[in-house]
């Protein structure tokens, strides 16, 4: 069998989320064999969306057999899919579902809306606990965050962390978002104002990543004692569910998203029999809170050594899944389009 | 004696020239040209397939998005003003095309209304740069920001997709011609128009005039207001027209697509040599300026460069391309 | 003999093809003051610039105290003792009149600030300038601009003090005060080099003479001779019949293939300005070349920046000679056919970066849009090249850049390019700054007969005897109102003077800008 | 007479004045003081939370990180230079302190290792530009590229954190005196000590000559060169000094940190009224800029506007804070 070329294109790469990705994929290359694969990493540094489409392109002229693409924003991939479509390279989406007109498409990654549900699960048992009276009992404001408006990822986090809340905590009120802003510092002063001028809020959430160290930054400055959930798992993050500052957080299982495409692609890639696969593979999301975190935090020792391991049974699980008769991948775009 | 110590403190002043033909043979742009050749060769020679016509594409796609409007800037540059909000002007064009084209609205009528509410936020850097009194720099840092938010309130925050892809404008608009993609086609004659405005009409002339001198300009009897508003609305229409083309060929438009196309576009004036003193411009240089930057980006990629490093790569890049060119024109003036 | 303090030998100057000087030599001993003669774009500012230290010299060799010397920048030669008023002044104008005299003297040290100031104080007193020091330059006339950089000059206590037309811009008065100061300065051991188109001034002030032609240095007359100036000019002209001032048919030639519009009389009535600026009524005729007067501020440029739209007035009414009423927009005055030479050519009036050709047709391709849209490029530059020769703009070729012209010749282009918009009214403030004797009547000559051709011309200069010279009438300003009219034999600098300073006190007679004549004739 | 004419032509040409006192009573910056109060009446009166030390004191910090910026910028601006890189130098001295840190280094000499790689940085945009022969602006599109490539590649693309925050640099920079952020302090007296130096010494004196008429001062003999490399110097030193204090702050660091403050620092100098003819520039301009800016941002969240809206309502904001400076700097000459 030759050897198979798979080109990762990522965007956003100064993102820790986007190096776990990365380190699953090389993770699955090595589980593979390097002998079988070849991995390549490509890809805008920031939020350049009309650079990761070139990127792309390139990446198919430079010769690749497969391109795993992280989709952040869903509409900036459709024409390069087409022209790839086209010529024939396959693609295997990561981080979001590409819109429903893409046809055919094969999306590896979790689901947003479940993460913000799990996060949300956690905020209630922390307030319950908090409170000693349960969540129906309970009311207060609530105030939302959000940095980048209309990235599915993220606002699908939100709408599930405010459905999920509101069904238990009926007498809660969820304030309209604001701009949090992208820049750590931006971010930081206009957490600040809100909580200044909420200081009494049932909690703070926020789907986004700069957002969340800044309101742990703030709580623990302050003193506020409210639960927070991170969505992302930065090394900062990961500390913090250590020292208890926050309840807990949700991963979204970049590792074995990049792990479980590369292994998928490479597996469509060498059996010539089947048809490259369709529909939406499903890759769990991971809570990390203070049961799991000291193997969490030991597992990125040496470099994220330990990741793969810590990892396993999602990969074990997903791997598992047949790669036939998937749900397909509007489920992810919910009734969205 | 002074005049002298100015044009030494302009090395760069003399650029651009009269006719296409003179400027041809004087090759003011030799040592860009140079760059270019020799960015093409480094990438080709050990990666043959950057030659694919595919590849050669797509790079000069992605080129195009960005010089079109750099052919406007270069008029804005010799007036010695700059426009910042380009990339929100680019970015409303685009999603209010593809709003109207999901409204049901056919897709010749919705790019004559983008290309219409390009060239008018444009009227209105002008009009509030000239009303003011303040240079087009500093409106358009806060237009920039009027203008984005405008995308963002019309498009909902949300990317809008699902255009009708074989409807006669995608086909050839977003299509490809005679071997290269129609944007391609319709930047480089709008950089041959452009070139000759600059360089050969009256407009161009008041153009350069207002930049050599605006105050002199103005005591000739130049109407410097009515021809800085009509330049902000005409490179409205570029960016505008820049929008378009995208969405011609992306088929879909992102509510934040275009953020920070101002910097690339200002990069390819000013790698392309155009002096920020004004009175001058080359769109030549423009294009290859738009050029050398997008050539950056695919060498990074046949390179197979780290990202960690691209971006170093990158701004070492520029620097150097910036640099031999100011060489090569010092060498040629001394 | 004393020994010489400074020396230059074969000094040579080429820019590409332009040989701006050849083996160009003198010696400048101290107390002596030597003038610099020669007509535009002779090389006069090319030789003064690379004994300054602003510009090197393809060839030649330069001393101080016998020993020779090289300068990277005017700060060297400034170190040796030589100090410089450049014809293009060298000041900044959004820094204080302090700042801007400090700027040099802080080359060496930044001294204490009220010692500094008491001196700058003194001298700025002694050329007649008493402003707070405190001032921005912005707000300053050219020739107060002048003072500024003479001063700047002087504060250094120079061996040898350069002075590239210091005066172009002065009043009588002030250029009196600094002859004074040159004599005083001569007699304390400095060695002066001296360059004025006013020849008078020379001979007044300078014990020698250096005559520059063509970049050559040619033999020069004895100046302590008071009947001199034919023979300096005729030095400075050499035997180039094209160059002889009393050739008479030669304006005609200047003007061929000019064609001017008919045009109707300027008539103004009850104009006034937002700052006291009044005019009640002045009609002038076409044909009539009217002289407008007044000490600084007293409103001529109110008038001109009326007229020319640039002013926006309070009230008032103006017929332009073409009928057009008026519009507070120059694009619209100059379609109306109003033409405007501001004194400062520099800031307002040249395209410094943009070629000759395309500054001589600038207001007509740019601003009449006479050339329609697409600009012919071969017709533009037959164009300039014709007018170029028919002004006798010495030049290398049309398409090089404005700036590489000398002082002079920049002015010719400015004139060029006005008389290519065929205006009906032209207003001129100080036309013939830095212009050469025989430019300068040429430029006279070329007025009179626009006047003749129909046009209404209105001049105004900061040389009285000019506007004498030139005019039909004058009319006087005095405290921004139209205070009175001088014609026919009453037209003298005596008149004139009284007029212009009948409603001052005898405090403001010392003020910046009064005529030297005045206190010349015992009348302050 | 033509003089005033000119003076006409660039209305904002006189700001700036000579000395504190002077300044302070002709109130160049009355104007901007005015839109700065009302927008702090504005947002306090119907959220008194706003007035909350927490809320002044978040809202100060935000500003300081800008605003020492913006300091040295108005003196590139008054040189009519320049510099984009700066949130590279920005990033590199937070981002080189925090890794020095983490090896072991105590904060102290971190600190001083940081702000020398920032000075040197800055020089590096010095000498570039003027070995070069190209005005810094275009340089530094290059180098920003350089500089955030480079902290891309001494981080791996990682943020860093865990701090000492016991330690006595955390505390006593990172921590409040007299009821404000010792950054705040920090920034104040950096204010102070600059606008004076801009005023009343040779060497801003010398700024603001080279930035009024190059042509001028390079004929005088001002070293122009050298004059421009030290202040990219120091603005490089400014650069890394507020990267500091952002570390010393959230004692933690990111690769992308500060992406983008360029285009924030010269929104605070150009709404604070600094021209960009150059020759003048305002540091009180500058820090009132950069706190309507700040203000902004809290008004947003404050009145809880949707974030599809906030980008346009911030840029009404600085369009409208601009109009009205400018017209009342225009009735006061007028
Ligand atoms: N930078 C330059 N490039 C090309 N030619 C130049 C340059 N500077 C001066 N020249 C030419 O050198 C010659 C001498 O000029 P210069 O300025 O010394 O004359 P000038 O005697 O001072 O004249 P004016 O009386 O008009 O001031 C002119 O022909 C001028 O065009
Ligand atoms: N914008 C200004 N701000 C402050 N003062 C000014 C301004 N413009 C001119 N002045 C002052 O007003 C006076 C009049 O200058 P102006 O040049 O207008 O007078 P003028 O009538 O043309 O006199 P001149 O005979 O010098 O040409 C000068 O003393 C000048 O310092
Ligand atoms: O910031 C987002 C991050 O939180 C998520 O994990 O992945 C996608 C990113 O857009
Ligand atoms: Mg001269
Ligand atoms: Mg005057």
């Amino acid at each position: 069998q030759d050897k198979v070329t798979i080109s990762l294109i990522q965007i956003l790469t100064v993102q820790e989320w986007a190096s776990e990705v990365e380190a699953g994929a090389r993770a699955a290359v090595a589980d593979i064999g390097e002998d079988k694969i070849t991995l390549r990493v490509q890809g805008p540094a920031g939020f350049e969306l009309a650079k990761q489409a070139q990127v792309t392109l390139s990446e198919v002229e430079r010769g690749t057999d497969a391109i795993i693409l992280s989709n952040v924003a869903p509409g900036a991939m459709i024409e390069p899919a087409a022209i790839l479509a086209e010529r024939g390279v396959p693609i295997t989406w990561i981080v979001s579902a590409p819109p429903n007109e893409v046809e055919n498409a094969f999306f590896v990654g979790s689901d947003p809306y479940a993460v913000g549900e799990a996060g949300a699960n956690l905020i209630v048992d922390a307030l319950e606990e908090k409170h000693g009276k349960p969540a129906s009992e309970l009311s207060g404001e609530i105030v939302q965050g959000l940095c980048v408006p209309g990235l599915p990822v993220l606002t699908r986090r939100m709408h599930a962390v405010e459905a999920a809340v509101s069904e238990k905590i009926p007498n809660a009120t969820f304030l309209p978002p604001f701009d949090s802003k992208l820049d750590l510092t931006q971010s930081y002063a206009s957490w600040n104002q809100a909580i200044q001028k909420y200081p009494d809020a049932l909690f703070y959430t926020d789907p986004c990543e700069d957002a969340n160290k800044n309101i742990q930054k703030i709580r623990v400055d302050d003193g506020i004692d409210v639960p927070q959930v991170y969505y992302d798992n930065p090394e900062i993050a990961r500390q913090a569910v250590l020292d208890g500052e926050v309840t807990g957080l949700v991963s979204s299982n970049r590792f074995t998203e990049g792990y479980v495409a590369v292994w998928a692609t490479a597996k469509a890639l060498m059996d010539e029999e089947q048809p490259f696969p369709t529909g939406w593979l499903h890759v769990p999301y991971k809570v990390v809170d203070q049961e799991n975190i000291g193997a969490y935090i030991a597992a990125w020792d040496d470099n994220g050594a330990g990741l793969r391991e810590f990892y396993d049974p999602e990969i074990t699980t997903t791997r598992a899944l047949p790669l036939t008769g998937l749900p397909p991948t509007s489920d992810y775009n919910g009734g969205a389009q | 004696m002074s005049q002298e110590a100015v044009s030494k403190l302009t090395p760069d002043a003399k650029t651009g020239g009269p006719s296409l033909f003179a400027r041809l043979t004087r090759f003011d742009e030799a040592g860009l040209l140079l760059g270019f050749v020799f960015l093409v060769l480094l990438i080709g020679i050990p990666h043959p397939e950057f030659f694919n016509p595919g590849s050669i594409e797509a790079t000069l796609r992605q080129t195009a998005f960005v010089a079109i409007i750099a052919f406007g800037m270069v008029f804005l540059v010799a007036m010695v003003e700059i426009d910042l909000s380009i990339s929100g002007i680019y970015a409303v064009a685009g999603m209010s095309m593809a709003l109207l084209i999901k409204a049901g609205v056919d897709p010749w009528a919705a790019v004559c209304v983008a290309l219409l509410a390009g060239t008018l936020l444009g009227l209105v850097n002008g009009l509030l740069s000239v009303l003011l009194g303040v240079p087009l720099i500093i409106v358009s840092l806060g237009t920039l920001s009027v203008f984005f938010g405008l995308n963002l309130i019309i498009s909902g925050g949300l990317a809008v997709f699902g255009m009708p892809r074989d409807h006669s404008f995608f086909q050839i608009i977003g299509g490809n011609h005679f071997g290269l993609p129609m944007t391609v086609w319709i930047t480089i004659a709008t950089g041959i128009v452009l070139h000759f405005v600059l360089w050969r009409t009256r407009y161009g002339a008041q153009v350069r005039a207002i930049g050599s001198n605006t105050a002199a300009a103005k005591f000739l009897g130049i109407k410097v207001a009515r021809t800085r508003v009509l330049t902000t609305a005409f490179v409205g229409f570029l960016a505008a027209l820049s929008g378009v083309l995208t969405l011609a060929f992306f088929k879909a438009s992102e509510p934040t697509i275009g953020a920070g196309i101002e910097l690339r576009v200002i990069a390819a004036v000013v790698i392309g040599g155009t002096s920020l003193a004004g009175g001058s411009g080359t769109i030549l240089g423009a294009a290859l300026g738009a050029l050398i930057i997008t050539l950056i980006d695919s060498g990074i990629v046949f390179y197979g460069i780290d990202p960690d490093y691209s971006q170093f790569v990158t701004g070492v890049v520029i620097v150097v391309a910036i640099g031999l060119d100011r060489l090569a024109k010092r060498r040629k003036t001394s | 003999m004393t020994r010489e303090i400074f020396s230059a030998r074969g000094i040579g100057k080429t820019y590409g093809a332009t040989v701006a000087l050849d083996n160009v030599g003198f010696e400048l001993r101290p107390g002596e003051i030597i003038g610099l003669a020669g007509m535009n774009g002779a090389g006069k500012s090319t030789l003064l610039q690379i004994i300054a230290g602003a510009i090197r010299p393809s060839a030649g060799e330069l001393t101080i105290d016998g020993h020779p010397v090289q300068f990277g920048s005017t700060a060297d030669a400034l170190r040796e003792g030589i100090a410089i008023v450049s014809q293009e002044l060298s000041l900044f104008s959004s820094l204080s009149v302090e700042e801007n005299l400090r700027m040099l003297k802080g080359q060496r040290s930044w001294p204490s600030r009220s010692a500094f100031r008491k001196e700058a104080r003194k001298i700025l007193s002694e050329l007649g300038f008493d402003y707070d020091l405190g001032r921005r330059l912005e707000g300053l006339s050219l020739g107060e601009r002048q003072l500024v950089e003479i001063a700047r000059a002087l504060l250094q206590s120079p061996r040898v003090l350069i002075l590239d037309e210091p005066t172009s811009s002065l009043h009588t008065s002030e250029v009196k005060r600094l002859h004074d100061q040159l004599r005083r300065l001569r007699d304390l051991g400095v060695g002066i080099v001296y360059v004025t188109h006013f020849l008078e001034d020379l001979i007044d002030v300078c014990d020698e003479a250096v005559v520059l032609r063509n970049g050559q240095r040619v033999a020069s007359p004895d100046l302590k001779d008071p009947d001199s100036l034919p023979a300096l000019v005729a030095a400075m002209l050499g035997d180039d019949p094209l160059a002889d001032p009393e050739t008479e048919d030669e304006s005609d030639h200047a003007l061929e293939g000019y064609s001017f519009p008919e045009g109707g009389p300027l008539v103004i009535s009850d104009l006034r300005g937002t700052s006291g600026f009044a005019v009640e009524a002045l009609e002038v005729k076409a044909g009539e070349v009217y002289g407008v007067s007044g000490l600084v501020g007293s409103g001529v440029s109110d008038l001109f920046e009326i007229l020319f739209g640039v002013q926006k007035p309070a009230a008032g009414r103006v017929r332009l000679p073409s009928g057009a009423s008026m519009q507070p927009d120059p694009a619209a005055a100059v379609k109306a056919g109003v033409a405007y030479l501001p004194a400062d050519r520099k800031a307002l009036s040249l395209m410094q970066r943009q070629s000759i050709a395309e500054n001589v047709v600038s207001v007509r391709s740019l601003a009449q849009g006479r050339d329609g849209i697409v600009l012919d490029r071969a017709q533009t530059v037959a164009l300039a090249q014709k007018r170029c020769a028919q002004l006798g703009v010495k030049l290398a070729t049309v398409e090089q850049t404005v700036s590489e012209l000398s002082g002079g010749n920049q002015q010719k282009v400015v004139f060029a390019k006005w008389l290519e918009a065929q205006p009906t009214l032209l207003l001129l403030d100080d036309p013939t700054r830095g212009i050469d004797i025989h430019a300068r009547l040429e430029i006279h000559r070329i007025v009179r007969h626009l006047a003749q051709a129909g046009l209404v011309v209105l001049v105004y200069s900061s040389d009285p005897g000019e506007i004498i010279d030139l005019a039909d009438r004058i009319g006087v300003f005095v405290d921004g109102r139209l205070a009175g009219e001088l014609s026919g034999a009453e037209m003298t600098e005596h008149n004139l003077l009284v007029m212009m300073n009948s409603t001052k006190d005898a405090g403001a007679v010392s003020g910046p800008g009064l005529p030297r004549k005045l206190e010349a004739e015992g009348l302050s």
